[in-house]
């Protein structure tokens, strides 16, 4: 850096301008997001919402979406097992009831997870939803370990990845975030797949296949037997599958896994990614995103350093 | 407060009980005048949570724990050491954080003028507590409270424990047909096991008796976000996964679909 | 169950006869063995080796193997990343020095552990360890996440974990069991394609791949980047994959990820592990393994279950 | 005994040192007649242990901590807290149990007549007292210590510290050549943070001075079983990976492939 810019640097930015992120076409002034099923406006009760760049809903489907039966629910000791199922309304009721609350109480652009069990079925979902105004982008949820895709197992097969993307990527001009699997041999291939068909970012990870049992009589702690393992004992395996997919395509990522704390996020944020998001942490700390933001904001502030300063800069 | 909200207040008194279990008061003028009989807090040792950022150690979920008593602000809870949650709760003392959310869940709906059987098992005594000093007034009361031994049980007009260690011996199920008819009982309140939930159910849908439920649940969220701790509500040919910590924990008992869980 | 029989229980069985397992062709006084690379017979110092079912020693390759630089360990919140890349001696060596110490010191079935870089590699590996005496078995290693197989990555395809499992299953006599690697899509497919060539026994998991950075610095824990991820953290992923693969094949499974205590283990047996091996917690607590056969075997007495009446009885 | 051992002692004295050091002191007859200088143990403190099986919390890693003294039995740590392992040993008092692996390493070659340098920085300062009292009677010694700041620094023949708050300012290598010559040194001994060693072989080495250091490394198993510790060792062209924890610590500064650390 020449002498002449570190003269200009004497005017430090502030914490505002440090946080600021970008993922594919939005803005976020903040790089943190919630991690969908996790989160909802009853959260924002509890701080200010003014530490999220952006919000993510719960899935949705295109019919109304009982759920699996309970138990649901197991917290293991190093995070938590949940066998929800996508329970939700479906997209009409979702429209019809949801949408309207949000574009009232959200101050922040709304992201959209969406999930199909055909091209055809997401397709048709991504052109309703475009007909309706408060919503900036979409989560494409390809990616639930709790429901059998009737027919595809979307995430894991690159191929269908590639022509699901580009079908949906047609449809719209928000963005489009794909959000992938880490129960797959090769996540970069996959990414890699999202991106030729021109997704706008990606989302990794949801759930990992996870169980537990009762040893004393053999019962699953979860009524479906197999769940979806989350928090914080699967952040080193988002780390590292942030990092590969980061190595592998070239739009942003939006990580999650197992993030807590402001360290944890400049972990994934080193790693490669461009926004992260915090699921889990919700339930054990309410707190977890005001105090994330203030530590990060505190962090950057200290070391002057910017958010697209270090993305993907750590050190192998 | 319409929707949960996010405390930490000091244990201003812990009591000593029976075996496990315990009572913490904290108080706070703004969620005495909220909080309703059958509602509850996710709560949490706030030390708990403290010794897992100093010592790396991981924190764990909050747990439903219900009004137990409310003076106007002095809130009561009373609790059972039976894991992790509730064990970093008994370590508690006068002085140390309570962390909590709430008021969470519906509630009982409250009456008047009617003949009332309360029936209770385990840790299902706390919301009756409470539920009973709400109707005491305008309402006639007999409540029935059963456990595995004497430990387990506290005071009402009647005892029961499986191992006869005192009062009346067996499940306390068995003596609510009498009791309904000795008292002309025309509603019901049940909280605890879900076994005993689902007996007490089956009777008062047998006698066609009006029947609420507080059920219990693994919860994670607490307050409606994550749909965990849903139960299947409704009817037989049309019914839907509800989830206990927002639109429960009480229930029509003729609306739980107990052959589901 | 008959009144006679009943009547014959009458004669307890004790809990050496509960813990009795079989491994394949082999018989196992108690279904504990340990995990590769992370016991040797330093270990045999801190107690009896009597609760041990058999003895799996670190991975040997044809060649001396380096490893990888340091650092190679960190220790996360709930688990530990290793990066050893396989170091050790190599065949010869191994044949020349650590074999007979073995043969001289061990009481126990010992499992050598073997990795390659090339079916025909595998396969004269074999046949020189069928030469040699003193070996009960053999673990086929082809899941480690730490080095690059040259040319063929073999864990993760079936077909490959076909062919070389058939190629060596004509080999030997004795115990063929092929250690897995989760970091793939579909596990099952693959203990299915082992099985199919004649494998005696599956073994699952090897480390699952995961990474930790300084968000001070941004540099990598692990001086190679990603990493292999053990211990309580990966419990829930291990038992899911357990489950699933007993659901697929019928020859047995050594069970391991995340194991520390009895209950731990019992979770496995009900999930349907014959046997079970302890890694990490060899590091945790020097007394895991008697810890553990100590806890089992009084839990069968109590029960008066055997490992067998439990085997793959969870309920779901 | 050749091989380390598992054992739970008992702390006998506990000692506060500056800042975040202490010392914790055990008796074992046995260990005293076998530890040597330059070994260390895999210690934990037995709380954290106890407390992760009642609370469900998860148990950490054994940490290496060199022998600081040996008095026939009397056996003492020096430890600095500096992250979790080492916080959770700074809780420990009079009476509480220390667990130990050990003792492990192979500890420093030990001669006699000669001019002796001791290099030691920070944390690198137990091992070299427990060494000095093997060499002090047939030998000439000269003991430097150096640390970031007063509280780092601990009784021996020249103090630097970084701040400059007491003894000479700057970095204890800076002051080797220096006493190397005033002393006609012809053996080193060092230990400190990994920068500081490389630093004191690289003078060695020009000078052409016998040289041993003690590495420091992050260890898992501690016994030789798991090569996590392993350290480049060797000639340029011809070295492999060696454990610290058994091959070490103490290298010959000149065989540490230092380029490769
Ligand atoms: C609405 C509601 C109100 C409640 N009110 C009270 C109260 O006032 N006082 C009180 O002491 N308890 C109450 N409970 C129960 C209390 O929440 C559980 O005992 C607590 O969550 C157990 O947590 P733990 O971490 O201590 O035990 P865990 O480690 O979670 O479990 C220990 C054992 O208890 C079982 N268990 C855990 N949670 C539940 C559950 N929710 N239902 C049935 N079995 C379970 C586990 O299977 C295990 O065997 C209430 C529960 C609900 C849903
Ligand atoms: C052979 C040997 C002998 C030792 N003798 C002593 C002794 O007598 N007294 C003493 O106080 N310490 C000694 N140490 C260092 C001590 O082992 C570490 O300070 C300790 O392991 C740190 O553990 P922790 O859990 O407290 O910190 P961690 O949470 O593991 O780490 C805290 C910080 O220290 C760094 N760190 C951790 N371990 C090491 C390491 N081994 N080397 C360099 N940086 C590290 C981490 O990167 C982090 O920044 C010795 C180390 C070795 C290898
Ligand atoms: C209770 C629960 C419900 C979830 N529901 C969804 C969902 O509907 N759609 C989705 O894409 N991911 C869902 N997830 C996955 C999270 O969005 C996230 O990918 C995962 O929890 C990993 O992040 P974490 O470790 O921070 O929780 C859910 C996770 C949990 C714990
Ligand atoms: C330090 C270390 C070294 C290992 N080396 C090997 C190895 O050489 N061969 C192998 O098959 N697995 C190796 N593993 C994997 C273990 O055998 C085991 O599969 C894994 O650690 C999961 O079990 P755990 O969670 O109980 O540790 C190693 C694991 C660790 C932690
Ligand atoms: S516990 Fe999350 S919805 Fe009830
Ligand atoms: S720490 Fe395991 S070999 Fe040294």
């Amino acid at each position: 850096m020449g002498t002449a810019i570190k003269d200009n640097s004497k005017i430090r930015p502030n914490a505002n301008e440090l946080l600021h992120s970008k993922l594919g076409v939005l803005e976020l002034k903040t790089p943190l997001t919630v991690a969908s099923g996790t989160f909802d406006l009853e959260n924002l009760e509890f701080f200010d919402p003014a530490c999220l760049g952006a919000f993510v809903c719960k899935t949705i489907t295109r019919l109304p979406k009982k759920g699996n039966p309970p138990p649901r629910l197991y917290e293991t000791e190093a995070g938590l097992l949940n066998s929800i199922g996508l329970q939700n309304p479906g997209l009409d009721a979702f429209i019809a009831e949801k949408l309207p609350v949000y574009q009232e109480q959200l101050r922040m652009p709304l992201i959209v997870s969406v999930s199909g069990s055909s091209i055809a079925e997401f397709a048709e979902m991504i052109e309703t939803l475009e007909t309706c105004a408060g919503i900036s982008g979409y989560e494409i949820n390809i990616s639930c370990p709790n429901v059998e895709n009737e027919g595809i197992a979307f995430g894991v097969s690159s191929e269908i990845v590639y022509k699901l993307v580009h079908r949906l990527s047609a449809l719209t001009q928000r963005e489009l975030c794909i959000k992938l699997s880490p129960n797959v041999s090769d996540i970069a291939e996959i990414a890699q797949a999202a991106e030729a068909g021109k997704a706008s970012s990606i989302a990794l990870i949801n759930s990992i296949y996870g169980m537990a049992i009762d040893y004393r009589t053999g019962r699953s702690r979860i009524k479906k037997g197999i769940a979806g393992y989350t928090g914080i004992g699967i952040k080193p395996v988002a780390l590292a599958l942030t990092h590969k997919t980061a190595q592998a395509v070239n739009i942003p990522i939006l990580a999650m896994g197992g993030i807590y704390t402001w360290q944890d996020a400049l972990e994934f944020i080193w790693a490669g990614a461009s926004a992260i998001a915090i699921g889990t942490a919700n339930f054990i700390n309410p707190l977890a995103a005001p105090e994330l933001i203030m530590g990060l904001g505190k962090f950057l502030l200290e070391q002057q350093l910017s958010i697209s300063e270090i993305k993907g800069k750590a050190v192998i | 407060m319409n929707n949960p909200q996010y405390r930490q207040r000091a244990i201003q008194l812990r009591e000593e009980l029976s075996d496990d279990y315990f009572l913490l008061w904290i108080w706070d003028e703004a969620l005495g005048a909220a909080g309703k009989a059958g509602q509850f807090y996710d709560v949490r040792a706030l030390a708990s949570l403290k010794d897992s950022q100093n010592a790396g150690k991981i924190p764990k979920l909050f747990k439903p724990i219900s009004i137990y008593d409310n003076q106007g602000g002095r809130i009561g809870f009373m609790i059972k050491k039976v894991g992790e949650g509730t064990a970093a709760l008994s370590e508690l003392r006068a002085g140390d954080l309570l962390e909590l959310i709430g008021p969470a869940g519906n509630g009982f709906p409250i009456f008047q003028g009617k003949r009332i059987l309360l029936v209770s098992g385990g840790i299902g005594y706390p919301p009756m507590w409470y539920l009973q000093k709400e109707l005491i007034n305008h309402n006639q009361i007999y409540w029935m409270h059963g456990g595995a031994r004497q430990g387990d049980v506290f005071p009402c007009d009647e005892i029961w424990t499986e191992d006869g260690s005192i009062g009346r011996h067996g499940r306390v199920c068995g003596g609510m047909r009498e009791n309904i008819q000795k008292y002309d009982i025309d509603l019901i309140y049940s909280c605890g096991p879900m076994p005993m939930l689902a007996s007490a159910a089956q009777i008062s849908q047998e006698l066609g008796i009006e029947h609420y439920v507080s059920l219990e649940s693994y919860m994670a969220c607490g307050i409606g976000v994550c749909h965990g701790c849903a139960v299947p509500i409704g009817t037989k040919d049309d019914w839907d996964y509800l989830r206990v910590c927002k639109e429960g924990p009480v229930f029509n008992a003729e609306e739980v679909r107990w052959e589901l869980l």
